[in-house]
């Protein structure tokens, strides 16, 4: 069947991409506020040869990720914030190792058990570093169901690119609703790069391959991380955001994910009341579209950061920034989601 | 005065061609072991271990098609002795990362290699899910009854009065409870091949532990389940023992609270061997 | 156009597939639509409800402060929803099943008696949500009903004609019932 | 050339070949290699029948054992 | 036309005084149970199980002197329910979390709720090392054979077969193994005082099961060890069941998976009851 | 035996001090470089029939420690990098349920399984949030020996006082270096404020205690969230740094732990080099003295800031400066310690 | 007052009562609760006699069972 | 003052606790002391090395670029750590162990037979880390003497005084082993 039209729900959109996307193999450990993902991937798999193994709890998960990932497979997880702090170890040794793979995060309102309903806390966590050590993983933000079925696919593409861990970092509004999007229900595969360096075994390769995060002289150890930082550059080059009217404005709204589309009504009511707001929304939230923000706000009168959170991404607008012009920020906590007006407020309240 | 008496490394394989006429090596490095000299103390059994595993991929035929996940643990640089793909788990998740690899890659012998700390005690979960599962990959373990890499701290595995550098005074039940016997534990999961305990401390006891590893590899390779090889093992460093005495302890003692043999086994032909 | 609608009842009585239909017939005329759920932490009982915003032009926030419409299967979805509907607004109650009435006076309101309407006139309380459905699009129109038939007829089009059938009876009793027997107060 | 070959570099004096072995064979030497270990030596190589019992006790793959062939160049065969 | 029958809450509980003199009341809630309504599905045996519990800390004089952990899962508001100050684990964390509680307070009664998913898919580490350490603690261990909370995805102790969220065409023991037997399993554990196993399906059971937990508290306030009554649970939604047929589901089909029984009783003098 | 000055190693030194500090209750698993902790907890806590528990993980560490917290003890753990990233949703869950107690890392060289030698690349994850959701430890980082003696009880009481998670932030040199220190055998314990909201049995109390983080319904975890903040915001007046030879200073040096003994080094030998160079040395990472920095900056050419990472704390200068300075970067990963004479150099080219 | 005292807002409508009812004596009601459920009820009040195993089986201990005391006041002793 | 110190050896050479008795004399003199061991990422063999700083001022950095005196035990000590004494520093090494000559031209390099003297003249080879301090001692001297006499007694005060004595005894042995049989180069 080709792609076409159709009313989809989130995270059923994300399950349909991931397998587009080219993923071989699912871990994964039920949790709310995504468990349509493994539910929807627990019969698409298997129907396709493909693996899907429903992990004991997210630490397995992770781990099941990282050996398939090391095996030169497209390995993802999906989970919910907890479920994702428990994977903080072995993120990090993906990122050591430098293996490619997908990690999903559909974030529910924190700390703690919280609540299963959406937010936006876990930016902290995915972009600086929850893990030990320094490293770094790609983070996408959709902000509609489109996106959650096309992220999977370039995620895939961007982690094999630089052999470094993906994250897509969705939240329980995302995860949840339906949307009309193209969805491509027997997209063929797409071609992988070889991966010379898979611990598949050896078969016939003249030297052993091995997979590892261990380098315990300090020097090996040093030089691997600065190889680490030197990709961490080169990533830099994917950055990617979009923004909506942001020419005239005289207020900029940075937000990301469901945030963004929040800001982006409130810029529009804003405009209505007679203040020019425009929305800049990251797409990568690492490698942050730093030099973008300075660009677009050199001209504004003032910034405004909206998230989901107590203010997390709103540090690196500000590094962005560096004090050249005012940043105020406006989150919500706990799952409430702020309305438009609200955020068309605090815009007024910029703007005066 | 002491000084080195042999500076050049075990190049010295190959005897003078002369006498090769009529000398045959019979005993020798298995070609999936690397050259690497081990890291381990003086008379601790890993590299036993390795020797063995090294010999059964021989055997098998299997180095072209292996991948081994090492452990965290004195055993973590593993990947340095054996001639195949080889991964580092993280601690205690050595059969979440076999599951990645073996559901990836049916078709390849996937192995685990884990010391008690790593298996018996952080990756305990892991260990029991893959058994659940009746995960086709095949375990090495290490049952040395205390934490060697860290310092010799308590193991679920320490015996009942054992000294440790956390039980300084003995373990004592009371607190810290009774030793984990882990074939015990696993022989109730279905998805269980094969399990087996044997201790590493004699020519005989090595014999019989190579006859257990091929059932277990074969618990894989026929995809009857998991299997797993229990060594007892000994830790002279942190025993503080002579490694002779160390290994008689293991005889003496330590077979007491771990019993040797045969826990299960579902192969269907068993192999005289 | 944008339309902002919430639509609340008992989890069971099919508020969620009601809000999926208002999406599908959006989408089936090109426009933009979103759904969202909400329910509690659990699987257990209790109520269920969804947003349903539909507009020509990208949708940005598939939530607001205020809604144009707002639909209670139940009293308890009344009793949180009333305060949602924007002055001007409009407020569907299913009187079969509650009640009580409205106290807002700034929004019009109108009783249907969902249930005995889809037991009576389509033979299943099933249909309540339909007949529903069908009250709603005869007091807002923004889509058009045409649209929605074809929306019925694709989402149960896997349980067969005979249940396309008697939704499409049920939303067109929906339809016409407040027209025979409007209580607009 | 012995039957016992013992890589003097790979030997960390554990002392489990000199255990072991049935024939009193080997020793523990006075002398250090090159980690600092007083490694076993084949003390008395004509004791030494090939047993490789050393070689199987020796945690480190540190022995290499030979046995004479009834024939050479007979490499299938092994009953030395 | 369907309307509200009573709309005064569990008021009426004391009837009027008038007829006391006559009436006594035999079966009422249990002083440790809160007044709150639960918030489980129809027919699910949560409840049961919460009543049960209640009735046993009355029944030692407990309510002063207990703690008690809710786990991750369906119970996750069991702290609302018990009259006795209660703490939220995170998921399958609980056993650990009473084992803190515990040797803080070792004069307190601790026991942990916790579900088939939270104590033996996640939380399997933490229960096998609970009972290997001995923890006086005392387990209450709801087995519905499906994770109910997030909707019905398959847990370790799905029955081969069952069709689940994450099993649609019935759990497959190729790829998901067999079902674990938590009482099974742990029963090799030496810290383990006591473990059962009883369906809660009928008047008869549940009085069964009153008499196992009267055990495992035992096992606590003894000193013994380790205390577990594994009950088996309908989860009536998740099945797709009537609650009734649900409980003759378990009692004709789930009890060969998970043989109901005691496993383990080391209480030196049991008291007959 | 009165307190008295011993040779003491950094690790034993902690030891001692969380038993000063009042410790009733340690669990922990064993990693290195850290394993005198339990090591000599095994021993001196069941001595003074206090709680020692070698955990099976470090899962059931934070567990624990959130049962033994929540019961109403002063209760710790101790690790290093990659367990403490196991901790990562036990610590939001404690942070989120106002438990006070003590969590140590004795960073190493990451990311993966890395090394262990000395590393403070888990900055981001002690003072960002490594796990999910808005949540803050205190986080006190030592510098000598005597420091990692006295803060385990200045950590415990600060966490009792704002019933929060306290974090010290040591590394791999401080724990295996000794010092002299002035260390109390047997100190007297520290009186602790009553716990009426502990979970230890109602033993009379009218009502049930009930130590939770799940707040089900949005508005309650939002203002949950609120008071949470507010109680971070409350805090700042904790905030400790330590100085020297800044008045006269034209570069500042901001270094913290072992990087700021280090960098005190490299001040001096700068001053021998003819450039004015002093230290600022936050003592605690959260709450950060951001408000120390930017006035110890205001009048300096330049800020350069050491840390043994690729550059965590730097953002929070960078942060606090706000542009005002221009803020270099000096780091090394891996374990690699760079000496004083480096640091030296970049003193002086930065004052170029 | 009846022996089987069901508590109208608690019940679910899970009819394990009335399953379990040796004497018939409950019934589910047509009308709905506070929450929507259908609740039991006690149908033939005649037919009970408070052998508590509708309570018993009852999920959310939403049932009361009173028994005739022979002697009032007497609370000590129960042989109703 | 500040004097910066490797010693470096075999494990079981007793370097660390070589390093460890000189920081114990430094606290004796009420001066700050350093003392940072080094070894490798397992319990197995291999060599140790410490690096103890003493200074009358305040120690920022416990590790320096180079060093004032390194003591090697053993040669792959020698190997390693002759390039970290800075020019003009001082080198001891352990000539009963180590066959081979220092190389650097511009430090003061003494060659100490510490096993044999240990064995000959304290009747054990275990006090030739012992030995060698005396000779550091000898060369270097920024302690006193009585100091380090007392950091003996104190640090080996759980064993015994004959244990006391024959190190005392090895410390005296080690301070005047230069000086009758100076190499300096
Ligand atoms: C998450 C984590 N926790 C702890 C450690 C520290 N650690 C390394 S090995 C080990 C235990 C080793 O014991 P065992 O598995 O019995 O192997 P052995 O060293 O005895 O061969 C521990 C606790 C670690 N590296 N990672
Ligand atoms: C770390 C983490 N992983 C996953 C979840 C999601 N989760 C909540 S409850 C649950 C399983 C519930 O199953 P069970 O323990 O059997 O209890 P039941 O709901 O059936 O009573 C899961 C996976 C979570 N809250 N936290
Ligand atoms: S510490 Fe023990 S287990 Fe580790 S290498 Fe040494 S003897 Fe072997
Ligand atoms: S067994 Fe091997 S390592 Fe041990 S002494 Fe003999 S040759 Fe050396
Ligand atoms: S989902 Fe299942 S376990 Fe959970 S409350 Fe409902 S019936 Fe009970
Ligand atoms: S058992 Fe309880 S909840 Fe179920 S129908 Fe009867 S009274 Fe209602």
């Amino acid at each position: 069947m080709p792609a076409k039209m159709q009313l989809t729900k989130g995270n059923e959109a994300l399950a349909m991409g991931a397998i587009a996307g080219g993923c071989d193999c699912f871990f994964g450990y039920p949790i709310t506020p995504q468990n349509e993902v493994p539910e929807v991937l627990s019969y698409e798999m298997p129907k396709r040869g493909r693996v899907f193994v429903q992990a004991e709890s997210e630490v397995a998960s992770i781990n099941m990720v990282y050996g398939a990932a090391a095996a030169g497979k497209r390995a993802m997880t999906s989970s919910s914030s907890p479920g994702v702090s428990l994977m903080m170890e072995g993120l990090s040794y993906i990122a050591c190792a430098e293996l490619p793979c997908l990690i999903v995060n559909v974030m529910r309102g924190g700390p703690g058990l919280g609540s299963i309903t959406p937010s936006q806390g876990d930016y902290f966590q995915a972009c600086k570093g929850g893990g030990h050590g320094d490293y770094h993983s790609i983070v996408l933000a959709p902000w509609n169901v489109q996106e959650m079925y096309e992220f999977p696919a370039l995620a895939f593409e961007l982690a094999d690119r630089y052999r470094c861990p993906a994250m897509i970092l969705a939240d329980g509004v995302l995860g949840a609703m339906m949307e009309p999007a193209i969805i491509a229900d027997n997209a063929p595969p797409p071609t992988v790069p070889e991966k010379t360096w898979a611990t598949n075994g050896r078969n016939g390769r003249a030297h052993k391959n091995v997979v590892n995060s261990l380098v315990i002289d300090p020097y090996g150890l040093r030089d691997h991380n600065l190889k680490l930082q030197a990709k961490y550059k080169k990533m830099q080059c994917e950055t990617r955001w979009d923004t909506r009217d942001v020419d005239d404005a005289e207020i900029l709204v940075v937000a990301y994910g469901i945030s963004a589309r929040l800001a982006l009504s409130g810029c529009k009511l804003a405009r209505k009341e007679g203040v020019k707001a425009g929305l800049l929304r990251p797409i990568t939230l690492y490698p942050f579209p730093t030099e973008p923000i300075a660009e677009c706000a050199a001209n504004k009168k003032r910034v405004l950061v909206v998230e989901l959170s107590a203010g997390q991404m709103v540090e690196d607008v500000r590094l962005a920034i560096n004090g050249r012009v005012p940043v105020d920020f406006y989150g919500e906590m706990g799952g409430v989601i702020p309305s438009p007006v609200e955020i068309c407020r605090k815009i007024v309240e910029a703007a005066q | 005065m002491t000084t080195a008496m042999n500076q050049q490394d075990g190049t010295n394989r190959t005897p003078d061609t002369e006498q090769l006429v009529d000398l045959k090596c019979v005993f020798e490095r298995p070609q999936a072991l690397s050259d690497k000299p081990f890291h381990y103390c003086p008379g601790c059994s890993h590299g036993t271990y390795h020797r063995l595993i090294a010999e059964m991929i021989d055997e098998f035929g299997l180095l072209d098609r292996t991948v081994g996940i090492c452990p965290v643990g004195c055993a973590v640089f593993a990947y340095e002795y054996f001639e195949v793909d080889m991964i580092e788990a993280s601690h205690g998740r050595a059969p979440a990362v076999a599951t990645g690899v073996k559901r990836s890659l049916p078709d390849r012998f996937v192995f685990t290699y884990q010391g008690d700390g790593d298996l018996a005690s952080i990756g305990m979960g892991e260990i029991i899910h893959a058994a659940a599962r009746g995960e086709r990959i095949t375990v090495f373990f290490v049952n040395n009854g205390i934490f060697g890499m860290t310092g010799g701290q308590m193991a679920p595995t320490s015996l009942l009065g054992q000294k440790t550098t956390t039980s300084v005074d003995g373990r004592d039940p009371r607190t810290t409870g009774h030793p984990i016997k882990v074939c015990e534990l696993l022989s109730s999961l279905e998805g269980v091949a094969y399990l087996a305990r044997v201790p590493l401390t004699s020519p005989k006891n090595i014999n019989t532990c190579r006859k257990y590893m091929r059932k277990a590899i074969r618990a894989q390779t026929e995809d009857v389940g998991l299997g797993l090889v229990e060594v007892l093992s000994p830790c002279p460093v942190q025993w503080g023992m002579k490694p002779g005495d160390a290994l008689h302890y293991i005889d003496e003692t330590v077979v007491k609270a771990f019993p040797p043999g045969e826990f299960v086994d579902k192969l269907e032909s068993p192999i005289k061997t | 156009m944008l339309e902002q609608t919430i639509l609340a009842g008992f989890g069971g009585q099919g508020v969620l597939m009601m809000g999926k239909l208002l999406a599908q017939s959006a989408m089936e005329e090109g426009i933009s639509a979103t759904w969202l759920p909400s329910y509690g932490p659990e699987m257990r009982g209790g109520t269920a409800n969804c947003i349903v915003v539909i507009s020509d032009d990208e949708i940005g926030s598939p939530v607001s402060e205020s809604y144009d419409a707002v639909v209670a299967m139940n009293q308890p979805s009344l009793e949180k929803f009333e305060s949602k509907v924007r002055p001007g607004g409009t407020m569907l109650i299913n009187k079969s099943i509650v009640p009580i009435k409205a106290s807002r006076d700034d929004v019009e309101v109108y009783y249907v008696a969902a249930n005995d309407i889809a037991e009576h006139e389509c033979g299943s309380t099933q249909a309540a949500n339909v007949v529903m459905l069908g009250a709603l699009q005869s007091v807002r129109q923004k889509l058009k009903s045409h649209s929605i038939e074809k929306a019925i007829a694709y989402v149960f089009a896997s349980k067969g004609q005979s249940v396309i059938d008697s939704n499409l009876k049920a939303f067109a009793a929906g339809m016409t019932s407040l027209h025979q027997n409007a209580t607009a107060c | 050339m012995d039957l016992c070959q013992i890589h003097v570099d790979r030997c960390k004096g554990c002392e489990l070949c000199v255990e072991f072995c049935p024939k009193h064979a080997l020793e523990m030497s006075e002398g250090r290699n090159a980690a600092g270990y007083h490694p076993a030596v084949l003390a008395h190589p004509d004791l030494c029948n090939g047993c490789a019992l050393c070689a199987e006790m020796c945690p480190e793959t540190g022995i290499e054992i030979y046995r004479r062939q009834k024939r050479a160049r007979q490499d299938a065969t092994d009953q030395g």
